[in-house]
């Protein structure tokens, strides 16, 4: 998130775009409520009938994967009936001239036509979003998980721009993370093109500092390979080993053939992980590794605020850290710059190769969390980015131009399925589906349907259905409701007895390499 | 009767926590003020009702109904220590008497009883509310009540054990005669009583049928199902039953669980008689204010406010009675 | 009963709780912290239940190797031993790109710092993501 | 109809959640669905429940589920439980062979109350699997018919093939004591039902020629059925104070402690199952 989380506290207006948010972030989804409640306008965007829609002013129901002709249409309206901040634009922001010109060519009446919505609700979400001083835009997967959720996402950022709306309190650009630590593990570097705090792998003078810092030499310079692609390279034979921390990917990556068929290839894969999944099943060695609730550590939450994570009790059996099972590998390795004795040993290092955690220490952080940039032991942490200057100085509108889905409904798959959570189940459900109360809620696998669709495919509500496309076929449960529209299902990913991305699109954003996990096609039928 | 000052108090329960399993309120690491030991944090009798029900102490979260080791099942056993309790407000003692009640009703629940049978429980009231507002005099219901002047507390014994008890405290005498005493009694009786006439004109509202569907449905679309309320009211009692192999062990285990879960309800068969949002709002505070009040002869919302300021929604038991007598009455 | 503030394993919110263990060291129950910036103690559903998974019978709690196809219980010298030598195998005979790493979204910033670290100055490779896409 | 007594409820209270261990000395088909277990308590003892009543059966690992007794207390020496695979428990109890031992705890709940039904003709109404707690009350009539006036059962199912008990449905059907009308909702193609008619069990009540004065008419079936029945069942004259109804919900603890089985201010475990009419018709989301 650019801003914090009490900015919902603070802002006019939300545009709520890709989140189903009292359900997958429940403590934001409530203060959007209550904010509502307050006299706060909120705009849904989504093509599911979530529990904000109800309370929203406007609830649109574009369709899936049209998230860059629904925005254009908007900055369109904007720019045509001059809400934008001219100011803003003129003294922050750059390549303004491009951006008009494309999003000319989205007219409510065009942008209606692909959104299959009205040319109204694009010119009233245009006026109700640039009304008020300050305005937020929070967005989630819905955002993200298309073959161009990078082009969403610059969208997003534009139409903040162009409305003034990044660097002050109550407005920004704000994805929420779906996970407890997504915005740590990528501050981290766990990701192929940087090191810890977006230092880049390709710059020689980042290579330089960590090579100095970890008293190593020739470290790699090319940008590697993401988890989506490291599968693909796997089923080609061009990658040979893996070593898989805490994730299940034959439960959360895209065509779980694929992935199968990729892991199987390999010549050797360790899953280090707290509980057997599909993807243990596969491997060579299975290491057993402490849960949170039984390590010391840190979380970095959503707004960027790094917590502590505290050690209550001990590992079962012999399942040991992760931290301690890295740095014995790393030891057999010849290697002793892994040997810690604790995480804070850890985060100390981190602090000093990391400039926007230079100020987490252990002590700083023991009550209450700091959100990064904290570059110093001073200083009181950033709760918006942006303020005044963007990091690159000015702001670059990078407009897009909408570009549709890989995989559409088409003849023989005539539905659009997408996949997502549910408000009881997390991921891939490994912890959630061994919790007592939770399981209970949502035990068997579902599919949502829209009432027409399913009275005409003679499909009752909790009857069981198979849901099949391109890639395979599960069994679910039918969920009939008006939740989703007629010609779309909806399915969650936390069942291994039927994995939802049996079913999905490996069709990558060619940027992010985030799989089209919100549109591909499908059909349903009534199982026998 | 003595007067002790909070240290005194403290040097007290300290001494007490050899033959007891003390939860007193304490201050933890990050400011939150639980029920816990004296060696979990800073000693904090001062600052009202504690956040979490203080009924968890005979009732937690999770426990253990027996164990169940090569077909022989060994039903839970009383805790080694008694349980002392420390700090429960006016209150909270009237919810605990329910309990009390609920749990002996018809079956004696034994589970509970192996915990409150020999417990101590010390009420807390008088001028050390948060930020020093006067705290309802429970006068009775507890074994010992400490009632703060703002200065020291009135140490007032209600039982035999509590009389028993507060002999072996190091403290003076409360020289006044009782004056004193009947001074704060008042200040007592004078606390306003606004929410009490709210909640039982809602309770009557709904008994009389006078809350409508619609309304139950409008509150009904701001719960998002968080379970908070029932976790943190000190007089909701429904737990949910499983069993667990620990150590190649089965162990039956029971839960806190919330009328707020669709699952609550739902039967074997699929039909469940809660399945909509609404009934299971309505069954939230129809069962305190209506149905309870039906059966026990009382409404079993006590006031604390817990469910309020808990509620990440503002739909806690007075905030919607409010709203009730505002549309209904 | 020992009490541990900790920081919730879902979502990204990052409401605070307390974690309460029992006399046997077990996990019994959550008490949210009611100080913290963005929880104020509250949870949700999820968090007021995070105590009930860790200690669930199916936790893996001893090495595996797999042998004839089967996965067999081994001490840890034998499973870190057999993970370095193939690791370094392949390393020699296809290159530090022929491994990759799939670090966690939901282990510490700590864990995922030294997978990392591994990946990039033991194996030499940036194969190192986590499912933050997924 | 009756809230068990306080004795009653004293006499269990050291445990009321230790099941006891008893064994399943015989267990047969009933449908595809359902099987019929006779379960004997250790060292001979009886159950001593009344015809209504249900246990907890546990299987220890599984968990516990509350399941109505078929067979009257007349049966001594053992009880029976017919039993639907719809869950976990049910399903692994379908997997349990004779011989095997399953936890008891109970019996539990109001019963048919055989005092209060005396001299009276009684309409014993059973919708599907309602026709297992409804047993326990036929066989008692059965064995004690001079005690009643007219005995009339009445029982429905989805098909010829869904019902319960079709031994029993003959005999009951052959013997002088009841008068019985059965009816299936649809036969599939290719079957056929001589038993009785087909059509929703509602059409079995107009045609009942009744001393309305004198009758009691007892449902137990599924939840859709009870409004549709007592519908009929008035407007053949009959008032609340004359109809029985024994419902069914989630139940855990059998003893009005946890708190899944309430309606209202009611405990369907403790002061239910059987209810008079009058005293749950006004409570929502009773019937």
């Amino acid at each position: 998130m650019t801003n914090s989380i009490s900015c919902v506290e603070q802002t006019g207006c939300i545009l709520l775009i890709g989140s189903n948010t009292t359900e997958q972030h429940p403590l934001i989804g409530t203060r959007i409520i209550n904010a509502v409640k307050k006299g706060m306008k909120l705009i849904v965007a989504d093509n599911r009938k979530i529990r904000l829609a109800e309370i929203a002013d406007m609830h649109i129901r574009l369709e899936n994967g049209t998230n860059v002709a629904f925005l254009n249409g908007l900055m369109h309206v904007i720019i045509k009936e001059g809400l934008a901040d001219d100011e803003y634009v003129k003294t922050r922001t750059e390549n303004y001239d491009e951006l008009k010109a494309i999003v000319e060519e989205y007219t409510p009446e065009r942008t209606a036509e692909i959104c299959k919505i009205t040319p109204e609700e694009v010119v009233n979400a245009a006026r109700m979003y640039s009304a008020p001083e300050a305005a937020m835009i929070v967005y989630c997967m819905g955002i993200t998980q298309h073959s161009h959720g990078v082009d969403n996402v610059k969208s997003c950022a534009n139409l903040a721009m162009l409305t003034g709306n990044v660097g002050k309190a109550g407005t920004g650009v704000n994805p929420l993370r779906g996970q407890n630590n997504v915005q740590g593990a990528c501050d981290m570097g766990a990701l192929p093109n940087v090191y810890t705090g977006y230092q880049k792998v390709v710059d020689e003078a980042s290579r330089a500092v960590f090579e100095k810092a970890w008293g190593v030499e020739n470290l790699p310079g090319n940008v590697g390979l993401t988890v989506t692609t490291a599968i693909n390279a796997a089923c080609d034979g061009q990658l040979k080993a893996l070593f898989v921390l805490g994730e299940n990917p034959m439960m959360s990556d895209p065509d779980q053939h694929h992935v199968k068929t990729g892991l199987e290839n390999l010549d050797f894969l360790v899953v280090q992980d707290i509980f057997p999944t599909p993807t243990t099943a596969l491997a060579d060695v299975v290491l057993p590794a402490a849960c949170y609730a039984e390590k010391d550590g840190t979380f970095t939450s959503t707004e960027r605020r790094v917590q502590r994570v505290r050690k209550a009790c001990d590992p079962p059996g012999k399942a040991r850290q992760d931290w301690e099972i890295v740095g014995d590998i790393a030891k057999r390795m010849g290697y002793d710059g892994l040997t810690y004795n604790s995480p804070e040993e850890i985060m100390d290092e981190i602090t000093r190769v990391t400039p926007i955690y230079g100020g987490m220490q252990y002590d700083r952080i023991d009550q209450v969390g700091l959100q990064w940039p904290c570059p110093d032991r001073e200083h009181p942490g950033t709760p918006f980015l942006h303020k005044g200057t963007f990091k690159r100085g000015l702001g670059l509108f990078g407009p897009a131009s909408y570009m549709p889905p890989m995989e559409l409904p088409d003849e023989e798959y005539p539905f659009l399925l997408a996949t997502g959570r549910c408000y009881f189940h997390f991921h891939t459900g490994t912890m959630t589906r061994r919790t007592r109360l939770l399981d209970r809620e949502e035990r068997f696998p579902y599919v949502e349907i829209n009432l027409d669709d399913a009275k005409r495919l003679g499909i009752y509500d909790r009857f069981p259905v198979m849901v099949s496309t391109r890639r395979g076929e599960v069994k679910a449960l039918a969920r009939v409701s008006d939740v989703v529209v007629p010609g779309h299902l909806f399915m969650t990913f936390h069942f291994e007895e039927a994995a939802a991305n049996a079913l999905t699109n490996n069709a990558l954003d060619p940027v992010a390499k985030i799989p089209e996990y919100k549109v591909c096609a499908a059909q349903v039928r009534r199982a026998s | 009767m003595k007067r002790a000052k909070t240290e005194e108090l403290k040097t007290f329960f300290e001494s007490l926590s050899d033959k007891y399993d003390l939860r007193v309120p304490v201050k933890l690491h990050d400011g939150t003020r639980v029920l816990g030991s004296l060696s979990e944090g800073e000693f904090a009798i001062e600052g009202g009702k504690i956040p979490q029900k203080p009924t968890s102490v005979f009732f937690p979260q999770f426990d253990e109904m027996f164990v169940v080791t090569d077909g022989d099942v060994a039903m839970a056993k009383p805790p080694a220590k008694p349980i002392m309790v420390v700090g429960m407000t006016a209150e909270d003692l009237d919810c605990l008497e329910f309990i009390d009640k609920f749990f002996a009703e018809n079956f004696r629940d034994n589970i509970y009883y192996n915990k409150r049978d020999g417990s101590v429980v010390v009420g807390v009231s008088g001028r050390c509310g948060k930020d020093g507002e006067f705290m309802k005099i429970a006068g009775g219901k507890c074994d010992i009540e400490l009632i703060s002047d703002g200065e020291c507390f009135i140490v007032h014994p209600y039982t035999d054990k509590g009389e028993g008890l507060v002999e072996k405290l190091q403290a003076d005498e409360c020289g006044c005669g009782g004056v004193h005493m009947e001074a704060l009694r008042k200040e007592s009786d004078a606390l306003p009583k606004e929410d009490e006439e709210t909640v039982d004109k809602a309770s009557e509202l709904i008994r009389q049928g006078k809350v409508t569907d619609e309304f139950w449905d409008e509150i009904a679309t701001r719960c998002i199902a968080c379970t908070s309320c029932n976790l943190a009211c000190p007089t909701c009692t429904c737990f949910e039953v499983y069993d667990r192999e620990r150590d190649g062990k089965m162990v039956r285990q029971r839960i806190w669980d919330s009328c707020q879960l669709d699952g609550f309800m739902r039967e074997a068969s699929g039909h469940n008689p809660s399945g909509k949002q609404l009934q299971r709002t309505r069954r939230r505070i129809h069962h305190k204010l209506a149905a309870d009040v039906e059966r026990w002869g009382h409404r079993t919302c006590m006031l604390c406010g817990r469910c309020d300021e808990v509620c990440p929604t503002e739909i806690g038991i007075k905030s919607v009675c409010r709203e009730i007598v505002k549309r209904f009455s | 009963m020992k009490r541990t503030l900790t920081t919730c394993p879902y979502c990204g919110t990052g409401c605070q709780f307390y974690l309460l263990t029992d006399g046997n060291g077990r996990l019994v129950g959550v008490e949210p912290s009611s100080e913290h910036v963005i929880s104020k103690g509250q949870l949700c559903v999820k968090g007021w239940n995070a105590f009930n998974f860790p200690n669930h019978p199916d936790r893996l709690t001893v090495p595996q190797i797999r042998k004839n196809g089967k996965l067999v219980e081994a001490s840890w010298d034998e499973a870190l031993d057999l993970v370095a030598s193939k690791l370094k195998e392949v390393q020699e005979k296809h290159g530090a790109d022929s491994i990759a790493f799939f670090s966690s979204a939901k282990t510490t910033n700590e864990e995922n710092y030294a997978l990392m670290k591994l990946a990039r100055a033991v194996f030499k490779t940036n194969n190192v993501d986590h499912c933050a896409r997924l | 109809m009756n809230v068990m007594t306080k004795t009653k409820a004293e006499e269990g209270a050291s445990h009321i959640y230790e099941p006891i261990p008893c064994e399943i000395v015989s267990k047969r088909d009933l449908t595809p669905l359902e099987k019929l277990f006779r379960i004997e308590m250790p060292d001979g003892r009886e159950l001593g429940q009344r015809p209504g009543q249900f246990v907890q059966v546990s299987i220890l690992g599984y968990g516990e589920a509350p399941i109505s007794i078929s067979s009257s207390p007349t049966k001594r020496g053992y009880f029976e439980l017919g039993v639907r695979n719809a869950g976990t428990l049910t399903g692994e109890l379908h997997k349990l062979n004779v011989g095997d031992k399953i936890g008891i705890r109970g019996p539990f709940g109001t019963y048919f109350d055989v005092e209060k039904l005396a001299g009276k003709d009684l309409v014993l109404i059973a919708g599907g699997c309602g026709l297992a707690p409804m047993r326990s009350l036929i066989q008692y009539c059965q064995d004690r018919p001079s005690e009643f006036g007219k005995l009339t059962i009445l029982y429905g199912a989805k098909t010829p093939e869904d019902r319960l008990y079709k031994e029993d449905l003959i005999e009951w059907n052959e013997s002088s004591v009841f008068a019985c009308s059965y009816a299936v909702d649809g036969v599939p193609a290719g079957g056929c039902f001589n038993e009785g008619q087909v059509g929703l069990i509602t059409v079995l009540i107009p045609p009942l020629e009744l001393d309305v004065k004198n009758t009691v008419a007892v449902i137990v079936g599924p939840p859709i059925m009870y409004r549709f029945v007592i519908a009929e069942l008035k407007k053949k004259g009959l008032a609340e104070d004359q109809i029985v109804v024994s419902l069914e919900r989630y139940m855990k603890c059998g003893v009005g402690k946890c708190g899944h089985c309430a309606i209202e201010h009611l405990y369907c475990c403790l002061d239910g199952p059987v209810f008079w009419l009058n005293q749950v018709s006004s409570l929502k989301g009773a019937i």
